[in-house]
């Protein structure tokens, strides 16, 4: 993945984040996105281990010790910031207050379903705070290369892995593309650009729905 | 980023609440019960209310003015004996009333708030109404399915709240509005004071905005908010 | 009931609040207990809408308006006072952590049952916090008049109202005696002053078991 | 009446815990981590404690010296990616180890708590772990009931306590440690600063002092409390 076209990617999935929304980043990617946020947009940060507006990732020297996000990094306080216990944390999530999740994946089928916290036998630290978010939130979007580093589709007829979500995403953006999860299957919907219908569908491992009409680019 | 400001106007949060809703109600007793925000739903009169509250407040205090202009069809609540009204609308069929105990109605409120469908429970209610309940195994132990309790709107007082809808409440008016808060899908807050952003220490916050959806100026301190003379 | 032997129970019962403990004591007669606990004893006093370390009650005058015990009385704050939710209320309630509660009662039977919050068709306010605060508190004592207004028995065979709370009384301080419920059924342990066994015996609606030795008087 | 005294020697309050106990540890990452009550644990020896933390800390941090020290004969947690320890010990044995999700480990923890036996959830975790689980109906949705857990000792990390074990928690560190302080049938607090009865405010406290057993003074704060290098 070009710098370029990731970047592309980052700027395109920042406008899923609309002014009055709370939000949850995934570490990774999604956590980039945050770059491309206008300032002054008005958006409220949720992170699980227990803040609403979580403000910038501090240097190192600046750091509150008390302060970090699910993430770990050393996060602020801005103005409206609160904490609370987890409880109340994954109430917010549970409840159905968090309007929209960016998350990473290891793989999407097709149908919406989300892999991306286990491999079993290789990667297994637990589920972390992934599983619900990706349940319960209004809104969950993914954010993730098109390909994995082997080249392989990340977007595929069906999950191998065990499940974060089963039909819960309803948008990917990758570094070729935006696809929609509609009730009819995964609809391509806009292309990055420079790259053809034809190559997304080559890099992705489910067919794709596809208009007859031109799709805007990114 | 800044963070969404949630001040809007009385009337308009109001005009949000539909014939038939349920709407959960703040408050113990007089502390903490929005008697604005009451006072503004009986003006507009919406009809055949579910009202889910700990009390039904005094005869000429809050719910019992939704219950004199025949507003409420349902009440949820924990005791109702300070109200001889209600009682009396209860007894006569006018409204009916499902008793659940204090802390279980906290918890149902507050499970429909964490996303949960419900909680077990242990508490036994010696009463015609619990006969109907679901019993559960957990771990050998026999407990009580308590199922969630959800609602359309809440309705709250806060002593302070920023523009944000992060809310602070004073004393023992907290009770049940931080649980309201949290349950209902549309949560209308009724504040003392309104604040800019930012004027709320992080840590000193009761109830963390997102689970607030408008926040309302109350125009004035109406005597119902004192210190009851009986 | 005499002033004095009422005063004599209160007193009596306030003996069984000691230091350390996190008490809640219910409405009427509990309530009156406090005037007897000593100033000094080191004791937290728990309201079911959501206070610990209850202050004495205040004049109309003094009163917060924000600032009432479950039982509508206006309370004050001391030093140490936190105030919380509803449903930490009762966390704190059914998790165990009220080490003793003080009732009053309708009726309570010889096993240990307590009936005081609905009396069919007269009396039908709703339950409130008695029936967690009497099935979940470590400790649950009673504090009654021997008999009601009519001269009748409140001490039990077995309760003919809804119960609160099946076998949680642990012991019951009346302006006659002070009974504890043991497995055997309900032990007369101290007798008020200036009454006999037999006129215990006689204004009790269930057979008390009575030890050989004198029985100390309070 | 004044509030009791909970204050306590640091070696006194850890001696209480005994081999075989389950123990809950407050923190997430290092904010909220009680590594001086975790140290003296190590220094007392206790073995086969059962560990319930939402992490395993890093290595040679917190939860890890209890893994290092053999004390630790399962770990309930919702993460323990951070310290490649303790996935070692899942991976050959040493250790079992529980994955709860997050929130599900938060809401278990609090349940315990509240003195339920349980919550029941719609959220479905695709693992071996999650086949046993019972399923119920609630309000005719299909819902799986999520048993209380329990423990016999809290360790927490407060900024603040007053003798009588009023908890203030600083920013991110509050996280576990109001839910565990409810659960455990005795809770030990550290505090980095202890402060007479009465110099919090009412409305501040974030647990109050009747979930507290012991309130632990902290000897000096170690370097591990402070901002992690990598």
């Amino acid at each position: 993945m070009s710098l370029n076209a990731s970047e592309r990617m980052l700027r395109r999935a920042a406008r899923e984040i609309r002014a009055g929304m709370t939000v949850n980043l995934g570490i990774g990617l999604p956590t980039k996105v945050l770059a491309y946020v206008p300032h002054d947009l008005p958006v409220c940060l949720h992170s699980e281990n227990g803040i609403a507006g979580v403000g910038p990732v501090l240097d190192r020297a600046y750091a509150n010790r008390n302060l970090i996000d699910a993430g770990g990094a050393y996060v602020s306080a801005i103005d409206g910031t609160s904490y609370f216990d987890s409880a109340v944390s994954f109430a917010m999530v549970r409840g159905g207050r968090i309007d929209l999740t960016l998350l990473g994946a290891f793989e999407v089928s097709g149908g919406g379903d989300l892999a991306s916290w286990i491999i079993p036998g290789k990667f297994t630290p637990g589920a972390g705070g992934a599983i619900e978010l990706a349940q319960k939130a209004r809104r969950v979007a993914v954010v993730t290369t098109h390909v994995d580093k082997a080249g392989r589709p990340k977007i595929v007829d069906k999950c191998a892995l065990p499940l974060t979500a089963r039909g819960h995403v309803a948008r990917i953006f990758t570094d070729m593309a935006v696809i929609d999860i509609v009730p009819e299957g995964p609809r391509l919907i806009e292309l990055a650009e420079g790259i053809s219908i034809a190559e997304v569908e080559a890099a992705t491992g489910t067919r794709l729905l596809v208009a007859d009409t031109p799709l805007p680019t990114f | 980023m800044p963070l969404p400001d949630k001040t809007c106007g009385m009337e308009e949060a109001i005009s949000r609440i539909v014939d038939g809703a349920t709407v959960m109600v703040g408050g113990f007793g007089v502390p903490g019960t929005p008697f604005s925000l009451i006072r503004e739903l009986v003006r507009q009169g919406q009809k055949d209310l579910v009202i889910v509250k700990n009390d039904a407040n005094e005869v000429g205090m809050g719910v019992d003015w939704l219950l004199a202009n025949g507003q409420v069809r349902k009440l949820i609540a924990s005791h109702i004996g300070l109200n001889g009204n209600a009682v009396s609308m209860m007894n006569s069929g006018k409204i009916e009333v499902e008793f659940v105990p204090q802390g279980l109605l906290a918890e149902r409120i507050r499970a429909a708030g964490a996303g949960l469908l419900g909680v077990v429970s242990d508490i036994v209610l010696d009463a015609p109404s619990a006969s109907g309940k679901t019993t559960v195994m957990v771990d050998g132990m026999r407990g009580i399915l308590e199922p969630a309790i959800r609602a359309d709107f809440a309705l709250v007082h806060a002593e302070r709240s920023d523009r944000f809808g992060n809310l602070c409440f004073a004393a023992s008016a907290r009770n049940f509005n931080p649980l309201v808060c949290m349950a209902a899908r549309h949560t209308i807050v009724e504040a003392e004071t309104i604040l800019p952003v930012g004027a709320i220490a992080p840590e000193t916050v009761h109830t963390p905005g997102p689970f607030v959806d408008a926040v309302v100026a109350i125009p004035e301190l109406l005597g119902v908010y004192g210190v009851v003379e009986r």
